[in-house]
């Protein structure tokens, strides 16, 4: 469970998060719609502790029952920023990242995972040689190698394409059947709505709309969104 | 514990892909060490004197250059943030960063080392584990506090400045002792006396590394 | 307390920094002996020794301040040790110009690298740094703790500017408070001035102190009339 | 008019290009399909004149008179980087560029194509503190600052909001109407169906597919696209 | 021209928000003042004539810094990658560049000469205009090469390395005669003496200058 009051995170004076508010079961799949600069990237990174919040407060509770101070191993936060080592290959960063996470690292497990995200056949090559797609695909391996429990997703999609999105969706809809918690910032207001259940729009750093599928077609919903990103 | 040895393999293997701190750490010392020899050459019996001194310094030099390129590499994908993500006591990344930072340094000691027997002219030979001694302990204290600053250093703008301007006047209490024993090991050779710097570098060097493990998570917090 | 008391505080320290002030100027120049090889340029000695004792105090205050404010986590320690920071590079200029100004009729040169004057040096570069990192970080709060971790470590280096002294022969003399060297007939003269001296401290802690959280106190305000904005 | 013939671009023995073939006439709008590392980025650098192609031959004629040499000033080149300065403001990364391509670069010019972005208000904040979709914002200003003849778009609606994604369909638009050519490498089938008129599709270096929109309906296209992405 | 100037001031803007490049130029320059005075401290009479040299070294250091620091700054987003697309001659680029670089190492020299006068105790004056002379065609020449050094080497991964390594070898022609007419302005204050070193220096200079204009456009196509 997660459960944010009253976050707040200003740089200087200029209040990115402000009396946020946000409580998210385990299991739930958010969309996090908001303009550019709305504080998306802001709330996700305070989700991931990388970020302190300047005011308010934050529980994170995992499902499954985690020594205190492990709850990190819990989550997985994938970025703008792919957090992949330029100099190393594709497969000795899957490898570092499976050594520190405690997950096997032996390279016929971390194969599989190249072959998943459609990588095989360029495991030796350097990072710095991939195109930007190729890179989105392995920071997708990397960020969700240790098979985490809440999945932190900011703007996921990008670069990939048409195979590597429905790869991705698959993906991501495996995890939610599995009882997984994702919170994912996204733009594109279509497959935002199709993918999540849960629907919430930030504007100027606060949630300015909350609401379950359900309770809103497509039509309407964008209807709700328009006055929002405008 | 193997994931401090995973930071530490980590760091190798993207040194051994493109030997760019090493040859960098290694240039700058030379470079110290031949202008001082330009410099010295006409006085030869002041020499010997001056090489300890001579000598830390490009350590220094070669360390400060070492630790910003070891974390340099972690902030240009934004890597240091999913570092911080792993489940485990982040002292173990300050512990990784620290060995691997260690171990380039005493590499490039040991090569400035027999550059500057090359250059100064000397001979040494029993002096030599005494020497390792002083290096090592010397070495850690260096990056035990080092560790920490570059990561303070690394969040910054001024980063490649920052980093010397807070790590020189910190470390300066163990650099005068390194070359205070390293003096006495080339030039007197009295190594009993070896134990006052001694014991002032290792109790440095413990609270250094006692303080900048605790205080590691304060700094990257942000 | 209240802000009355406060203000009264303020008053009442300001008098006795003035007394004090006063009294300290006229034993130093006037009241105490001339001394007999180095005639009154010792008189520098009043004020030189002073303020290296206030600085090396307005480091440990920021040590201290920058623990608590570790451990407990209120900004108000933090203005404390950026207080005690300034105060005590400020306390150590004085040392080192006044250093220099004697060095040079005494040792002929203005400044030579001996252990003691380096590490006087040394320690003023490591506050210059610790403003440095404040400088480089624009949110308060890493700015607060990051400057607090350096503060602490800036100040385990402290204690060789007291001891370097004993480790190697050093052409700056030996504090002759500790030794007992000090004339007995210059002794009042000396404790005027080194009172005179932490009481300016005080005060401009104080001061300074007050002014930085009434910063904060600002900033905080800017930041409501945002919100409700 | 582009005229690419034969082009090859090898990293060592890897071709990222390989004999590719293509001719673009003044005005036509091109999208640029393909699955990641398939050449589109590589492709597009070389029309820039960034990178040299290590094979074929590139010959490119703007269609105002130009003197030799100053092609350059009539292409815009959106990449995925960004090319702006982390430590100026937005408004003195726009300032350099206007002066360096010899256009007005006086504070009102400059704020109106601020505004133009949606970036009103931001003008003296240090990009560095800009979010993601407010960089690609401002480099979109950038690029097209001096209002080249040529628009070469890696993905350029990577990050931005969908105001933005509305902002930056009409302003190609108008670019096309304009009589600009624009060739854009684009992941999303739908958009650069709807966008462009001639779509082009690269595989393996070379280009799969050459086909002009009314020559397909969106159907038939994604059915001819499907097996040269998979 | 204008072009030139805007490169300049772009420089010198994003200079004046990080104070980066000069600060380390300072540092790293002080530093090896610092470094020889502790080493020749002792020996009063063999200063003055080391001096021009150990000045010289810490010029090459902080201009090596300043020039790696002037091109990492267009690697960070791909900004290299727009100035080559702006519609003038590339070597537009190479003559802003080289200007931004010449500034930041003269004010350096500037400040690090005040240094040298302290910390070695020295007094000058008519031999101020001189000296300025000295300074200004070496630096030219420094940075004249340096700059399309730089250029190479940033797009390197051994980007820092590489520079100081290409740089100084190419550069001691320069450097040398530099060092001697130094040498001659503050020891022997024989200005006749000073056309050799001055003439080799502003050949090399201008020979410098043309080849790399001519050259800079190829060295950084991909
Ligand atoms: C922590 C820093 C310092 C402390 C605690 C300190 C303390 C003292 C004390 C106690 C004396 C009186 C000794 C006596 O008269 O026998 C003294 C004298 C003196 N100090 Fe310092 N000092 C410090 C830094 C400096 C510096 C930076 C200089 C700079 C050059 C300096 C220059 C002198 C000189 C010239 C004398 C007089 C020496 C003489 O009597 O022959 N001191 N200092
Ligand atoms: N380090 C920083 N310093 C100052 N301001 C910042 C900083 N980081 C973010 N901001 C500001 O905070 C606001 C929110 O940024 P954030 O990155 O969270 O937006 P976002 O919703 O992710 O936008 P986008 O859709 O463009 O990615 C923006 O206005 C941004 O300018
Ligand atoms: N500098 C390089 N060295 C080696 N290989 C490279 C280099 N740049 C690109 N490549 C390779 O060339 C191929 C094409 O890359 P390119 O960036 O053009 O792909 P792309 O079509 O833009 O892909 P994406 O949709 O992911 O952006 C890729 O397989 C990539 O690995
Ligand atoms: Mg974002
Ligand atoms: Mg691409």
């Amino acid at each position: 469970m997660i459960e944010a009051r009253n976050l707040g995170k200003y740089f200087g004076r200029f209040a990115a998060l402000n009396n946020l508010h946000l409580t998210v079961s385990d299991g739930e799949f958010i969309a996090l719609f908001g303009k550019n600069g709305a504080g998306k990237t802001t709330l996700l990174r305070i989700l991931a502790g990388l970020s302190r919040p300047s005011r308010g407060e934050l529980k994170i509770k995992p499902s499954r029952q985690a020594p205190p101070g492990a709850v990190r191993g819990h989550i997985g936060y994938l970025s703008h920023e792919t957090s992949l080592y330029m100099d190393l290959t594709a497969v000795e960063n899957l490898r570092f990242h499976a050594r520190l996470t405690d997950v096997p690292s032996d390279d016929r497990a971390l194969a599989m995972r190249m072959q998943q995200v459609g990588l095989a056949g360029r495991e030796r090559d350097p990072v710095r040689n991939f195109s930007r797609g190729m890179q989105q695909r392995l920071a997708i391996a990397r960020a969700f190698l240790h098979n985490p429990d809440i999945l932190l997703l900011d703007e996921p999609f990008t670069g990939l394409d048409s195979s590597g999105c429905d790869f991705f969706k698959s993906f991501l809809a495996a995890a939610h059947a599995d009882g997984k918690t994702c919170i994912m910032a996204i733009h594109d207001t279509r497959l935002g709505y199709e993918i999540a259940e849960r629907l919430v729009v930030i504007s100027r750093g606060a949630v300015a709309l909350d609401a379950a599928k359900p309770s809103l077609d497509y039509a309407q919903f964008r209807e709700k969104l328009e006055p929002l990103l405008a | 514990m193997h994931k401090i040895w995973a930071i530490f393999r980590k760091d190798l293997l993207i040194e051994f892909r493109t030997k760019d701190s090493l040859t960098a750490m290694l240039f700058f010392g030379i470079v110290v060490l031949v202008v001082f020899n330009f410099a010295l050459g006409s006085l030869h019996q002041a020499v010997r004197s001056a090489v300890p001194g001579v000598l830390w310094v490009a350590f220094a030099f070669s360390g400060t250059l070492g630790l910003n390129r070891l974390f340099a590499v972690e902030k240009e994908n934004g890597c240091l943030q999913g570092l911080l993500m792993i489940p485990a006591d982040r002292g173990a990344v300050y512990l990784g960063k620290m060995l691997a930072s260690c171990f380039f340094m005493l590499i490039a000691e040991a090569v400035l080392f027999i550059a500057a027997l090359v250059l100064f002219n000397l001979t040494v030979r029993n002096e030599i584990p005494w020497l390792m001694l002083v290096f090592v302990v010397g070495t850690l204290g260096f990056t035990a506090v080092g560790t920490l600053l570059s990561a303070i250093a690394v969040n910054t703008r001024l980063r490649e400045v920052l980093l010397p301007l807070m790590l020189f006047p910190v470390i300066l209490p163990i650099l005068i002792n390194a070359v205070e024993a390293t003096d006495i090991i080339l030039n007197s050779a009295d190594y009993g006396a070896l134990k006052l710097p001694l014991t002032v570098m290792s109790a440095f060097t413990i609270i250094f590394a006692t303080i900048s493990y605790l205080l590691f998570e304060r700094v990257l917090e942000e | 307390m209240s802000g009355k008391a406060q203000y009264r505080l303020d008053i009442l320290l300001g008098i006795l920094l003035f007394a004090g002030m006063s009294f300290a100027l006229y034993m130093a120049l006037i009241g105490a002996p001339t001394e007999r090889t180095m005639g009154d340029l010792q008189r520098i000695f009043y004020f030189h020794v002073p303020a290296a004792i206030t600085g090396l105090a307005a480091f440990a205050t920021n040590f201290v301040s920058s623990l608590v404010f570790l451990l407990r986590k209120n900004r108000r320690w933090d203005a404390l040790a950026l207080a005690s920071a300034e105060l005590g590079i400020l306390f150590f200029c004085m040392v080192l110009v006044t250093g220099p100004i004697w060095a040079k009729p005494v040792w002929f040169v203005w400044w030579t690298w001996s252990p003691r004057l380096t590490a006087s040096f040394i320690l003023c570069l490591l506050y210059v740094a610790y403003m440095l990192i404040r400088k480089s970080y624009e949110d308060p709060e890493r700015k607060a703790s990051v400057s607090a971790v350096f503060g602490v470590i800036a100040f385990v280096d402290a204690p060789l500017v007291w001891f370097s002294i004993r480790w190697w022969r050093d052409i700056h003399p030996s504090p002759m408070l500790e030794t007992g060297g000090l004339d007995p007939s210059m002794r009042p003269a000396f404790y005027a001035c080194l009172g005179a001296f932490l009481i300016l401290f005080l005060y401009l802690l104080r001061r300074r102190f007050c002014l930085e959280t009434m910063r904060n106190k600002v900033d905080g305000l800017l930041l409501r009339l945002d919100e409700m904005r």
